[in-house]
């Protein structure tokens, strides 16, 4: 693999929520949405994070555009600090990295037409005269198939389809650096869902385009991601490139989550890793390792010692005891 | 939702037809009205019905039907200034305190809190003791009165509005806060905004009532219903029918507004599911 | 109400309470709806009679000297206060410094201003000497203004109240009922007749008919218009109140400071029309301040003094510099519906003569803080309520008195009070007092527009309704109809 | 253990807005056979919810089951008494829904809301009931039965509710088990436990099911013969191996290409062009006819017949009409690995 | 317990803001309560020396300490325009005011469930929208209007009730009762409307909940399902619904004991305003908010042994 410029950095990123702990106890629970997250992403690639429901993956992406203030971390965006910025300059930066929303329909401002949608992030920025506007605003359209009618009408007026199609418009208007996808063809039908990836796989490769591309459909994930992080309670617990993470998974949970997806094939007779029991609430997390509960493989040091994102081969790293042995 | 055609907002139908013709009323009065409103012709006075005066007289010997055409205004007037300063303030405060939340939302919702557990006809007369009565400081007391309940309103659109992906969306974009409040979020809250305003307009015809009944209203010359029906209290036995043009115009009135307001929200819910 | 047995007489009565009490202890209350229940309980040196004047109640009798400074009385023989102690000349003079400020607390009455000394050289005699003559003295020393009360009750004047009355004092609750009891006692040992009186709160005149209707009421107040409905069971009383009720001017602003212009108005204002729609016609017109119910003080011949004439009263305006009318506002109370019903009436006539007269209704306490005591406005609508002394009617009028509100100022009107205060002789009095109306009537100060009528309605089973010219229910003289 | 226990024919479903009639199914046809697992795929919107609710008899106003059979033990259902109906529903046919979370009364224990289906069908005493309700929870898997019957559900994970849902729709042993999208709410890892679990229940108890899913996959992995709708239809039936090996339908062979693999990674996803129609809005012809690219000029015009094959199988389309009698076995797959590349969408 | 304890905190200081506004109100408020309470005809001196008597030559913020300092103690202090402790002119209304707001709430509870229950059954029919007209008008007609229809029909056509003859519950129950019944009502008639409103949208919400599709396809009955699974729920909201509807009624015992002449808080209430009489208002309004702010919490705690969810949260 070539050894590309990375774009963007996340580092140690933690992000503490005060939930009001039964009874109102003096000192409220944290929440530990997301707990010591660090990734890179390398210009013009796709870093695809996976993981069950609540395993801090919006959280993470959403940190990234300091939609939600980071509790500690640093964020480097081409080598900036996005986390020192002030209010105001953080608003500029917005311009280079844009989101994606699971729900096209809720992203979407039910009051404003789609023209003045794909505006508003052009007046915000500043970017061309009104006319100039205009113009972009229907290349727009066209670039991720919509008709030019499109621009008068209001979102409720459309498929999920054409709705990601809109929000996708959206966040290409200021040609951004990069575009954080949260969940972005989960809301869609499998033919649709089709639809939206082919576009922006497209959308990449026209546009040099970097993707942060969250999602908890494995295979999805799979077609669209160069790398791919696996998180399990607010922690990467493996992550690697796409092809060394689907054929040779390290992580017993990352084994397990890629052996339970249901395969499209009667014939298909792989060995299923069963997990038993449910995801622990991030609020109590098991001490140690947090997927020794579940860990078919768990030893007594998993109980104690919180294991470390680790290389165990080249680009690729796991956080298990298995592949570092504790130290005693 | 599921609703045949035929019976599909009655409630919006009958809301404005009654609206429209006291709208007329109000209009027409401007221009003409059958007697003059504050001619005193003592002779005159508690008459039923009749060709000549089709809704009787006052015990003034004056026109009831003209005067309540007149009092329209007065109404309008009122509801109108009422819901205004009603609105804006209202908003202005419940989109601060939603938006924003944290101790500024605490406090100022301690302070809504107390404004409406505050008994509103109290805090009416007061105002009016302070400021002298009179159709401009009615409607003012009656307008602060009504912020604390649109500010709810507001502050529970704005809270449910601002964890909603398009207001992420746009932050996500770098739209500045305050245009994110006042043009991303102020158009989705004002449906229920216009609804509470409906509301806040029958509620002000209400409050202006009962202020005048208790003889703290809307003043004479300006002619208004409540004021009307104080008047015409003591004769409720003997002529019911002074009490009663008045009284049932104001109620036809409110539940104009109050049919609207449910009409609207069909509407609005309707558009949204 | 209470329903006894057919046939046997009924001797308890309710009778309808308007407002609450101010205060019990009648050296501090003023109202006079308090008085008009609580003169059952309490008596002066002195009472008053049906006639105006006043009679011996707690003194037997009463002694003027010549120079009028000196007023000697003999305490009536065997008269006891409610909880049975015999009156002594001691709570005479209890009573009387208590009020004067002599017996350490500030004085509660202006009677200060005029009693020098009281003394009581023995067990039944009470001098009282004045700093200088004042006539109506006599007239100052029933219940109203110095009842006499016990000495041993001091620190409990206003919750336990006791007093010398036909009636003795059993309960109060505020906004619901005051209730008294006969007093078996009483020096006059013919009354009471009644057993019992509850004063029964109500205060709004359409429930308060209805109550009266279904004989929840014995003896109340009604309006006009709801006589009829009330007829059968009770017996209508009209009686006049003693009252001014007016339109007065601030004689100091601009341009009611000229007299023709108050005149002017005087000529527009038609009192009947007034009457008719604040009273129903229910109200004897007035020429100045002061009502017939005063007998041989009142002046008739003021009555009709200004008759309604536009004419007139364009010229005047005119002569005032006013020929194209000016605007003013009246300022009402919102207490009562009258004053503004009254004020509407009078604004639309004032139209007649070019004048735009705005309507400002305020609250009661308000009218009392920015008219009455502040005198910041230009006319309003108001009445006096009467007292037995004609003096007291008139004195508002004179330039210094405290409650002078209308600012008016007249040297002659001074001096005839002047010289009424200092004449023992009443028939000349009558006749100093009857010029000052007519003074009154000339100046215009207001527009004098009536003395309006109280419509009682007694059920039919109790007689014996005394009318006075005070605000004063004699309960000791109403009786069982048969 | 073979035997049809329901046969619905030419099911229609409609729903009367204030836009006009709703056909959400206009023509569902299939057999259940006794004790197998009969998946039912389709993408949202195509009937395949309102065709488990007309079986149940809850179809609710406005809608309205208004023409065919349903069968159930040779009972005409759409026939059936109010009373009739409330004695199969929870005793013989018993569903189990897509939100366990929702479909649970949050007001009641759990304990209450399973017993009160004993109540219902079997007069069993309180005791009983209760030791019934808890054995039910064992078996479904779920740990600490006992005390589990005070929980209310929102104690519960959703996993554990999908759980109690089951126990809730087994309680009473019925003959047919409709589960209508019971995994989609839940993460992979509990989906797989989910589906074990159905499994197992079908095995031990016989029960057929009917399986509503959009989830190729999980068609794949449980079911044994496959229904797809499109359009409050069904376009193709057929055993999992001849539908996943050899679809004969242009929309199942569409549908099969656009899914991910997670085993392999597909230079490019196909997609089928345009998007779902809503129910009634194409009335003429094929309503597959706009997005499919066999299209022919007649698949505008006339509405294609439901061909039956001997084997069971069956296909909604014209193609198939001429060649009717020589595709009794298996097609190939691959029709599309080599058709054109599809449009570029922008 | 610690929620029990910031609730109580919150309550505090919404009475502490209350009692400013109050104070503040009072603080501009033109009128003096001596001059008021012996109106015009009363001798200038013995006005003074009320006045200071009663402490009210001190500036008010002073005499709002003295009545703050009161309450801490527990003490409301003593009305000026009665001579007697504000606690027990209070108490002495307290009883009248309460059962009108007690019987105006029953009537609301137990005319609205049925109504709005038989609303959302047959929604959208002719009768649901009728209902929905006549609620609606039932709102519309301002309540001393409704107080004087009533009295005129009651009062003066049927004889069959007199305003202002109220007797306490103690001297004769039904008398009470029928004294009672027709303000009651007129308070509960725009309540019901209001109510109603919650408890149809409230079932036909809950009736599309998933959890009713599982009732009946356990074979529940409709009764059954209605009365187990669908009114239980949907009562949830109505319940906060009645704690502001109480708030309502509370305050509309003030207009309408003055429109059937009752001698209750409201009455008080008006006249000590007219009266300037502050410590009267301060307490009263407090007290009015403490009930209104302790009903909600009631309410609050209710709420939790009605809903599950909230209880162990
Ligand atoms: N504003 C918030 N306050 C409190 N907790 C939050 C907040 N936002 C998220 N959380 C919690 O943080 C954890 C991670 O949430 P996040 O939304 O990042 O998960 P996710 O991986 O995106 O899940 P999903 O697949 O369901 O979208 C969850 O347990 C969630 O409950
Ligand atoms: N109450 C209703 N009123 C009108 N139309 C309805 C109603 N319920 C369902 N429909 C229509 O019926 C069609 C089929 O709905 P159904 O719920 O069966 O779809 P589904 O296949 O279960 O979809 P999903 O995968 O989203 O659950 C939908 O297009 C919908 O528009
Ligand atoms: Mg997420
Ligand atoms: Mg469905």
């Amino acid at each position: 693999m070539v050894e590309s410029e990375t774009l963007l950095e996340a580092r140690n990123l933690r992000k503490y929520f005060d939930v009001k702990g039964s009874g109102g106890r003096k000192h409220p629970n944290l929440l530990k949405a997301v707990d010591g997250v660090s990734f890179s992403v390398s210009k013009g690639e796709t870093l695809g994070i996976v993981g069950e429901s609540g395993c801090g993956k919006s959280t993470t992406g959403r940190m990234l555009l300091r939609l939600i203030e980071p509790t500690a971390g640093q964020i480097l965006f081409e080598g900036r600090d996005l986390t020192q910025l002030s209010q105001r300059e953080m608003r500029k930066q917005r311009r280079h990295i844009q989101m994606v929303f699971q729900n096209p329909l809720a992203s979407l401002n039910p009051r404003r037409t789609v023209g003045e949608l794909l505006e508003q992030p052009l007046k915000v920025h500043r970017m061309g005269n009104v006319s100039e506007r205009k113009q972009r605003v229907m290349a727009l359209l066209k670039t991720v198939g919509l008709n030019e009618t499109a621009y008068g009408r209001y979102p409720h007026q459309f498929s999920g389809g054409q709705r990601q199609r809109i929000a996708i418009a959206r966040a290409l208007a200021v040609t951004p650096k990069l575009i954080v996808a949260d969940e972005p063809v989960s809301a869609l039908d499998v033919s649709v869902q089709a639809q939206i990836l082919n576009l922006l796989k497209d959308l990449q490769e026209a546009y040099q385009l970097t993707y942060l591309f969250i999602s908890h459909d494995l295979g999805v994930v799979r077609h669209i991601s160069d790398r791919v992080a696996v998180m399990y309670l607010g922690r990467i617990v493996e992550i690697a490139s796409t092809e060394d993470l689907y054929n040779d998974p390290k992580h017993p949970y990352t084994q397990a989550l890629i052996s339970t997806v249901p395969i499209p094939d009667p014939e298909y007779s792989g060995e299923r890793v069963l997990l038993q029991g449910d995801i622990p609430s991030a609020s109590e997390p098991p001490s140690g390792c947090p997927f020794h509960t579940r860990c078919p493989l768990a030893m007594e040091a998993c109980k104690t010692v919180v294991p470390r994102l680790q290389e165990s081969e080249a680009d690729h790293f796991v956080s298990c005891h298995l592949y570092h042995k504790v130290e005693a | 939702m599921n609703q045949t055609r035929k019976k599909k907002n009655m409630n919006l139908l009958i809301g404005t037809i009654i609206l429209l013709f006291f709208l007329c009323l109000m209009v027409i009065s401007f221009f003409y009205t059958p007697y003059d409103v504050s001619k005193i012709q003592v002779s005159d006075k508690l008459q039923s019905p009749s060709l000549a005066h089709w809704l009787g007289t006052d015990k003034f010997g004056r026109d009831t039907l003209s005067r309540i055409m007149k009092s329209t205004q007065t109404a309008f007037f009122v509801g109108a200034v009422v819901v205004v300063i009603g609105l804006v303030i209202g908003t202005l405060i419940g989109g601060i305190a939603g938006y924003i939340g944290g101790w500024i939302d605490d406090i100022i919702m301690r302070f809504i809190d107390a404004m409406m557990a505050f008994p509103g006809i109290i805090l009416a007369i007061m105002i009016v003791a302070v400021f002298g009565t009179g159709i401009i400081n009615t409607s003012l007391a009656l307008g602060i009165l009504t912020v604390p309940s649109i500010a709810r309103i507001a502050r529970s659109g704005f809270i449910q509005n601002k964890a909603l992906d398009y207001v992420v969306a746009a932050k996500a974009v770098g739209v500045h806060p305050m245009k994110i409040v006042f043009q991303e979020i102020l158009p989705n809250v004002y449906s229920q905004l216009l609804v509470a305003g409906s509301i806040a307009f029958a509620g002000a015809l209400l409050a202006e009532s009962a202020l005048s009944y208790l003889g703290l209203g809307v003043q004479p010359p300006d002619p208004s219903l409540g004021q009307m029906l104080n008047e015409a209290q003591e004769y409720l036995t003997d002529d019911p029918w002074y009490a009663l043009a008045p009284g049932v115009t104001l109620s036809l009135l409110i539940l104009g507004f109050y049919m609207l307001s449910n009409g609207l929200r069909e509407v609005l819910d309707h558009r949204l599911s | 109400g209470q329903t006894k047995k057919q046939g046997e007489a009924k001797k308890e009565i309710t009778v309808r309470m308007m407002a609450d009490p101010d205060y019990l202890d009648p050296h501090k209350a003023t109202a006079s709806l308090t008085f008009q229940m609580l003169l059952n309980v309490y008596e002066g040196l002195m009472k008053p009679t049906p006639n105006g004047g006043v009679e011996p109640a707690v003194a037997e009798s009463d002694k003027i000297s010549k120079d009028g400074l000196t007023y000697t009385f003999k305490l009536r023989k065997g008269i006891k206060f409610h909880d049975g102690n015999p009156v002594t000349v001691d709570d005479v003079k209890y009573s009387f410094d208590r009020l004067t400020g002599q017996s350490g607390g500030a004085p509660l009455s202006d009677l200060s201003q005029i009693i020098k000394s009281v003394k009581t050289p023995d067990q039944e005699t009470i001098v009282i000497s004045l700093k200088k003559a004042y006539s109506p003295f006599l007239s100052q020393l029933t219940a109203m203004n110095a009842a006499i009360l016990e000495k041993s009750n001091d620190s409990k004047q206003n919750t336990h109240p006791i007093g010398t009355g036909p009636f003795k004092f059993v309960e109060y609750k505020p906004q619901n009922k005051l209730v008294l009891e006969k007093f078996a006692d009483y020096w006059d040992e013919d009354l009471p007749y009644l057993n019992k009186v509850t004063f029964s709160y109500q205060p709004d005149d359409d429930a308060a008919s209805l109550s009266v209707k279904s004989g929840n009421l014995d003896l109340s107040g009604v309006t006009a218009n709801k006589v009829d409905e009330v007829k059968t069971n009770n017996n209508i009383i009209e009686q006049n109140n003693n009252a001014v009720f007016l339109m007065g001017f601030n004689n100091d602003k601009k341009p009611f400071n000229d007299e023709r212009v108050r005149q002017a108005i005087s000529y527009v204002v038609n009192k009947d029309d007034v009457i008719d729609a604040a009273f129903s016609g229910h109200g004897s017109k007035l020429g100045s301040n002061m009502s017939p119910a005063m007998g041989k003080y009142f002046n008739k011949d003021l009555v009709d003094y200004y008759q309604p004439n536009i004419k007139k009263a364009k010229a005047l305006l005119k002569e005032a510099g006013y020929g194209n009318g000016f605007s003013m506002t009246i300022t009402v109370s919102s207490h009562n519906k009258v004053y503004s019903e009254a004020a509407q009436v009078i604004a639309e006539e004032l139209k007649e003569v070019g004048i735009d007269a705005k309507i400002n209704v305020i609250e009661w306490a308000k009218w009392l803080d920015d008219v009455y005591k502040k005198k910041n406005y230009e006319a309003t609508i108001i009445d006096f309520t009467g007292t037995i002394s004609p003096f007291e009617m008139l004195s508002r009028y004179q330039t210094n008195d405290p409650s002078n509100m209308m600012n008016f100022s007249d040297s002659q009107f001074d001096s005839l009070m002047k010289q009424a205060m200092k004449e023992n002789d009443d028939d000349q009095r009558a006749s100093l007092y009857k010029q000052a109306q007519k003074v009154l009537t000339e100046k215009a100060p207001a527009v004098f527009i009536c003395d309006y009528q109280t419509e009682w309605a007694l059920n039919k089973q109790f007689t014996g309704f005394k009318q006075y010219p005070i605000y004063y229910l004699d309960m000791a003289h109403i009786k069982p109809a048969n | 253990m073979t035997g049809t226990i329901l046969e619905v024919s030419q099911l229609k479903t409609s729903f009367f807005t204030e836009n006009g009639e709703v056909p959400a199914v206009s023509d569902v046809t299939f057999r259940l056979e006794k004790g197998e697992i009969l998946g039912v795929v389709g993408e949202s919107g195509c009937g395949k919810s309102v065709t488990s609710l007309s079986i149940m008899g809850l179809v609710e106003q406005p809608g309205k089951v208004v023409g065919g059979h349903i069968a159930f033990k040779g009972e005409d259902l759409t026939q059936a008494s109010a009373k009739k109906m409330r004695q199969i529903r929870g005793n013989d046919i018993a569903m189990i829904y897509q939100d366990p979370m929702s479909a649970l009364n949050p007001v009641h224990t759990i304990g209450a809301q399973l017993m009160e289906c004993l109540g219902l069908h079997h007069k069993a005493t309180r005791k009983s009931a209760r030791r019934q309700a808890i054995e039910c929870l064992e078996r479904v898997g779920l740990p600490q039965a006992e005390q589990l019957m005070h929980y209310y559900p929102h104690q519960l994970s959703g996993g554990m509710c999908q759980r109690v849902m089951i126990a809730m729709a087994m309680i009473c042993e019925p003959e047919v088990l409709i589960a209508d999208e019971p995994t989609t709410a839940l993460d992979v890892t509990i989906q797989a436990q989910i589906l074990e679990l159905m499994k197992t229940l079908n095995r031990e108890f016989n029960t057929s099911i009917i399986f509503i899913t959009h989830d190729l996959g999980v068609v794949a992995e449980i079911c044994d013969r496959v229904l797809v709708m499109y359009n409050g239809r069904v376009v193709e039936q057929g055993t999992i191996h001849t539908l996943f090996k050899a679809p004969k339908h242009p929309y199942t062979k569409g549908l099969i290409q656009s899914v991910p693999d997670v085993r392999e990674k597909k230079q490019r996803l196909y997609s089928i062009p345009g998007m779902v129609p809503s129910p009634g809005e194409i009335k003429k012809g094929c309503p597959f006819a706009p997005r499919c690219e066999r299209a022919l000029a007649q698949c505008y015009e006339i509405e294609p017949p439901f061909i039956k094959y001997e084997n069971g199988d069956a296909v909604r389309c014209l193609l198939y009409e001429a060649e009717k009698k020589e595709v009794t076995t298996h097609g190939r797959i691959g029709d599309f690995t080599r058709s054109p590349q599809p449009k570029k969408v922008f | 317990m610690a929620y029990i304890i910031r609730r109580l905190g919150l309550l505090i200081l919404t009475l502490v803001f209350i009692s400013i506004i109050t104070f503040l109100v009072f603080q501009i408020l033109p009128g003096d309560p001596v001059q008021t309470m012996l109106g015009p005809d009363a001798d200038p001196i013995r006005i003074k020396t009320l006045r200071h008597q009663l402490g009210l030559d001190q500036p008010l913020y002073i005499q709002y300490g003295h009545l703050i300092e009161g309450f801490i103690r527990g003490d409301l202090g003593q009305s000026i325009r009665f001579s007697m402790p504000v606690r027990d002119l209070i108490f002495d209304r307290l009883p009248l005011t309460l059962s009108l707001a007690f019987m105006s709430l029953i009537i609301v509870i137990f005319v609205s469930i049925p109504l709005g229950v038989i609303a959302a059954r047959r929604e959208n029919s002719w009768g649901d929208l009728l209902l929905s007209i006549f609620t609606q008008f039932g709102m519309a007609i301002p309540s001393f209007f409704m107080g004087m229809i009533l009295i005129l029909l009651f009062g003066s056509v049927f004889s069959l009730f007199s305003p202002g003859s109220y007797v306490p519950w103690s001297e004769d129950f039904w008398g009470a009762l029928g004294s009672l019944l027709l303000p009651a009502l007129t308070i509960a008639i725009p309540q019901i409307a209001v109510s109603y409103r919650y408890v149809r949208n409230g079932v036909i919400e809950q009736g599309q909940m998933d959890y009713v599709r599982t009732a009946r396809g356990k074979g529940a009955s409709e009764w059954k399902t209605l009365s187990h699974h669908i009114l239980r729920n949907s009562l949830i909201p109505v319940l906060t619904i009645l704690g502001l509807i109480l708030a309502e009624v509370v305050a509309g015992t003030i207009v309408v004991e003055q429109v059937f002449s009752l001698p209750g808080i409201g009455q008080l209430l008006i006249t000590s305003v007219s009266y300037r009489d502050f410590p009267v208002v301060q307490g009263l309004v407090l007290y009015i908010a403490f009930v209104i702010v302790v009903i909600n919490f009631l309410v609050d705690i209710l709420y939790s042994v009605l809903d599950p969810r909230i209880r162990l949260k």
